[in-house]
């Protein structure tokens, strides 16, 4: 096993690696930017290291300065969490030739898999059907002539993408180069590679994917579902296991094709292949058609909802299978029990096009207690940076059903208080999870389009109460004898409360 | 004793008048009388009892501003000095706002062109996404107030319309 | 379903039934002693009324008390939690002759099973071994003379008892009249209950319990079992589940007694049948002896392993079933998968006799993550009073084997930080955790006093590292422009430090 | 700028130099040097690099005395002043302190009886549970300090025995 691992990433997964490394007894060295010097994952690593500035590609995605502090600090495995460099092949057979582990597959199944193209040939081999698509060219006027032939509206995507980064939706020919330009320059920024993949969109689809896992003596798996369709701006935002769609049937064959093709490109440690199933209006005699849509070579954001009805820690496996262990499990072992949702909180005002609203927050107190889980990156105190992805926290819950589950999230999401500069989309979530479509479990990967178009507030203005509140607040910090001066967002807005102590419940009042 | 605070959210104002009593406190909200019992604690929390009712609040404070969590809702309140009355929103109708911090990638467009409802004015870089800063309706740029490459803060006027 | 419930109790187990009430849209009633006006449970309820001054016997063992405030609140049930009025029958039966709905098997089931006396002779008549005792009377006289029968070392136990109070083992003759008085006062004390019950010691064995649950409708089922041998002054302080002495053979055996007795009786809402296993020591021809020992009648204090290892929320399950509805699932439907232990972090000095070692809570810091539950009835600024069980919090992890699950509390242990007047017994669960015989699983009642009779902490005297922390607070503080007076415990002890935000990591250090 | 900060834990004294540097602080313990960067946070949390190595501290003042929570340990460091020499402990041998807050249930010996080893001499009771204060070894009750139904502190003398 490792003595030592570098986590060559930053925020909530960062975090949640280390984690794993602790309970497993390995040291941890953390890496980061200028603008992450104060940041919870630095905190939390035994050693950390300073990569660069805080533009992503001078220190996350700089591969060298990764590489010459994991050298330094005598590591013997990298691993790249999600993101930044964790579907980078380069990046990978560097992290080898440098006689260290890249905890993931390698270079060569990650230039397969990751590729649109060869994925799609080899599940195409393996008798799955795929979306239709075109990467064979990256000019212009090849892209234009094949958009033609897929027909309006095409999906423009960065080959090396994912979460969304550089996609765009083009229903009119004349918008395409435009937007062509844009995507290369998000994806260049995103991804450090700006190729261009087209691709036909179907309509009303579930985005529903599967959790595989690949080790070095043989063996596959797949670790069921993840139902990914509740999206805005192309990103998932709420994701759960499992699907309400699948039936065991499909499920049964959507996992098969998952596992043969792993199989097939002798496929290494953690991945996801990702399909769109039409949902129940595309049915013909009740079955559903499922499309191969691409396969993601890392770790994804929201495996927790595979952890929680599962059972099988993700990372730990990773570090396991990485480590030349085999998996410890069999298909026939592995079995979804209850169900979990994610959702993600980001700092986002989704009332104003879901722009990020970041800065401070000042106090972030996170639910707690039976079934729920929180894997947050940011802390009261911290501050949340137009530099990197404006996720605060992943909140996830295990319920015994659906119902229950959704019931502990609206729970979670009533309790989880996040104050500062920072909007967050709680309000948004708890509206998305209360909503009838939602409930039903009809949530094609339109439906936040489709019923949140123009979401605003339940209200604007305060109750009553909260204007009671905020002035029993400025007299109770008043009262506490320190001074009634304004606290700025590097101070310390809690201590006038905790002064309040002497306030205390009166009793005699029922 | 009894104490005034006037508190602002958007165009709502109102007086809020707080007496502490022998258990607590009366707070006065417009015809709203609560009576609440208060204990404090970490992260500016605020365990209350508000007419029987047990509630667990937080308020921070961040200059003129309190916000605070109730009920899983956040509210912003502002502080306002009823003896300065403030003479109106200095933001002048047609003025493009970045809506985020970011940099600005390229300008589109220059003083005096004419622009129709959609065309992109500006294009900004945050967060590793790219924002278009599209115009609102037709009309004719006023004045351009940034350059490519220039960081802007949220609220920062980047166009003028007229 | 239940509109509004009262909670007859205190500390963390009305904060986990508050908790339970409120993702299922049920208001909640507190009820508070003067000693806990400012506890976490009434800060969380609806609602809370005060019954009385702190002495159990004056507030939450006051029956009328606590009928009168349901009453005057409008609840529709009450949930008892554990200890105090959970197992009293006549309470059960003032509650249903109310007209509310007691959560908890009938008046009736309660004195068949809860008595040590019938619930044997169910036992035995569902053919279940027996532990031999004696209750067929009260007088001393007649107790020695059974205790001569039985055989010394006999147990002396309360009647109403649990949790080891007003337990003692009784070695010598001459000693037993003293300890049949001070049982009967403590027993007095903790249930409203003096009776006495004699008991055959067996030893080295494993105390192992079954979960079981019926419902109005007939169905019964048993939720496995859990392992609750570590144990100091007769009190539980490590459980977990599965056990790692059963095989599935003696599993299933046991569990089909449970389920056996559960029937034969008509009980109905969750139950623990407690048995003694003689471990492999007492095997013959490879099979371990398993004995009844008693049956409670209420939810136990280690509900969550129980709870992490079947996917089953208990508490939710207490109240569907006390409103009627059948259990969701069948036997066949119920499996353990991973493997779950609790550990009670109690403010005591294990160095001193486990005696309490209570007062302030200035600073807690619970650890949270993947795996891990904290279910606290104290929470940082809170007193651990005199007055009731001091029990600070339970520390539940769910791992995906033993190994895991050891490796995953070790962690959590290391990272559950309680500073303040009171002294925790963290360090000393460590160090049963990490012990050989528990990595082992073998684990005997008796376990605690062979392996840790003379148990001292590790080292006595700080590292320099802790004198140089000191240190460098002290400094801190000074130079946050704060006057260094001494905090006290109704003061902010830790909001010099907030201001110390100043002092940042020096990044130009490496 | 260098402080002294004298801290005791049971027989051990440090004398403990803290030194500000740049971008952090030079501690001295005896001969252990310490190069430490440090960052406060919530709670009495302290974010260290010491040496190079990344620790998550706790630490909280109640009083004299410094609590610090570091790697799962809970340390109490009492601050001494060096100038103020302390003259021995007050605590006479043979004394039988309480061991817990609680109620005296019982004393069940007066002044001048003869007491054996394991002898009950009083009865506490705390938590719900009752406590037997025994005689550690051989002897005779020199005094009685507490009587049935008194409330007694930890710490608190019960029993004086010669």
């Amino acid at each position: 096993m490792f003595r030592k691992i570098l986590i060559a990433n930053r925020g909530e997964i960062a975090v949640r690696i280390i984690r794993a490394c602790q309970e497993m007894g390995i040291a941890t060295v953390a890496v980061y930017s200028d603008a992450d010097a104060g940041a919870l994952h630095v905190a939390l690593a035994d050693e950390a290291v300073r990569i660069g500035p805080p533009p992503p590609r001078d220190s996350y995605l700089c591969a060298d300065c990764i590489l010459e502090a994991a050298r330094a600090r005598g590591c013997d495995a990298i691993h790249p969490g999600y993101g930044f460099l964790a579907e980078n092949a380069d990046f990978a057979d560097a992290v080898t030739a440098a006689g260290l582990t890249f905890i993931g597959p390698s270079g060569a199944a990650m230039r397969v898999m990751g590729s649109k193209t060869s994925a799609r040939a080899a599940m195409q081999a393996a008798g799955v059907p795929v979306v239709p698509g075109y990467q064979a060219s990256q000019t212009d006027a090849d892209l234009v002539a094949a958009a033609g032939e897929l027909g309006y509206p095409v999906l423009v995507k960065a080959t090396a993408g994912g979460g969304g980064k550089g996609m765009r939706v083009v229903a009119d020919p004349g918008d395409l180069p435009a937007a062509l330009a844009s995507a290369r320059r998000e994806a260049a920024n995103a991804f450090g590679d700006d190729r261009i993949y087209l691709e036909k969109r179907i309509l009303h689809p579930h985005h529903i994917e599967f959790q595989v896992f690949g080790d070095a003596h043989g063996n596959a798996v797949h670790l069921f579902e993840r139902e990914c369709s509740v999206q805005r701006r192309h990103q998932k935002i709420v994701e759960e296991s499992p699907s309400p769609l699948l039936d065991d049937a499909l499920r049964r064959r959507m996992g098969e094709a998952a596992v043969a093709a792993v199989k097939a490109v002798g496929y290494t440690n953690a991945g996801t292949l990702e399909f769109l199933v039409e949902g129940l209006s595309g049915a013909i005699d009740g079955m559903l058609s499922f499309y191969f849509l691409e396969m993601n070579t890392r770790l994804q954001v929201e495996h927790p909802v595979t952890e929680a009805v599962t059972g099988i820690d993700l990372v730990k496996l990773q570090i396991r299978v990485a480590a030349g262990e085999p998996i410890p499990f069999t298909q026939a072992d592995i079995r979804q029990r209850g169900h979990a949702i994610e959702c993600r909180i980001y700092a986002e005002d989704p009332a104003n096009g879901f722009l990020p609203a970041i800065g401070s927050v000042l106090a972030a107190v996170e639910p707690v207690g039976p079934g729920v889980r929180v894997d947050a990156g940011v802390t009261s105190g911290d501050t949340v940076t137009l530099h990197y992805d404006p996720m605060i926290a992943k909140l996830i819950v295990l319920g015994e059903g659906r119902a229950d589950a959704i019931g502990k999230m609206l729970w979670a999401l009533r309790h989880y208080v996040i104050l500062g500069d920072v909007v967050t989309n709680i309000p948004f979530l708890r509206d998305v999870l209360a909503h009838p479509r939602f409930a039903a479990g009809d949530t094609t990967t339109d439906f936040v389009d489709e019923c949140f178009a123009a979401w605003q507030p339940a209200a604007f203005t305060p109750p009553d109460l909260a204007f009671a509140v905020a002035a029993l607040a400025e007299v109770l910090s008043a009262g506490s004898g320190v001074a009634a001066s304004d606290l700025d967002a590097t101070g310390d807005p809690t201590s006038p409360w905790q002064q309040a102590n002497s306030f205390r419940m009166g009793t005699g009042a029922r | 004793m009894a104490r005034t605070i006037h508190l602002q959210s958007g165009e709502v104002e109102r007086a809020v008048v707080v007496e502490e009593t022998g258990g607590g406190f009366v707070v006065r909200v417009g015809e709203h009388v609560f009576a609440i019992a208060a204990r404090g604690g970490e992260g500016g929390r605020l365990d209350l009892e508000v007419d029987g009712r047990r509630l667990r609040a937080y308020a921070v404070r961040q200059g003129a501003q309190t916000q605070v969590a109730l009920d899983g809702e956040t509210w912003r309140l502002e502080r306002t000095d009823p003896r300065r009355r403030r003479t109106g929103r200095a933001e002048a109708s047609g003025s493009l706002q970045a809506a985020m911090p970011g940099r600005v990638l390229d300008v589109l467009v220059a003083p005096g062109a004419a622009v129709t409802r959609g065309d992109t004015l500006v294009l900004l870089e945050a967060m590793k996404m790219e924002l278009r800063i599209q115009a609102p309706a037709d009309g004719q740029v006023a004045r351009v107030l940034v350059t490519p490459g220039a960081v802007v803060e949220r609220g920062q006027v980047l166009v003028e319309l007229e």
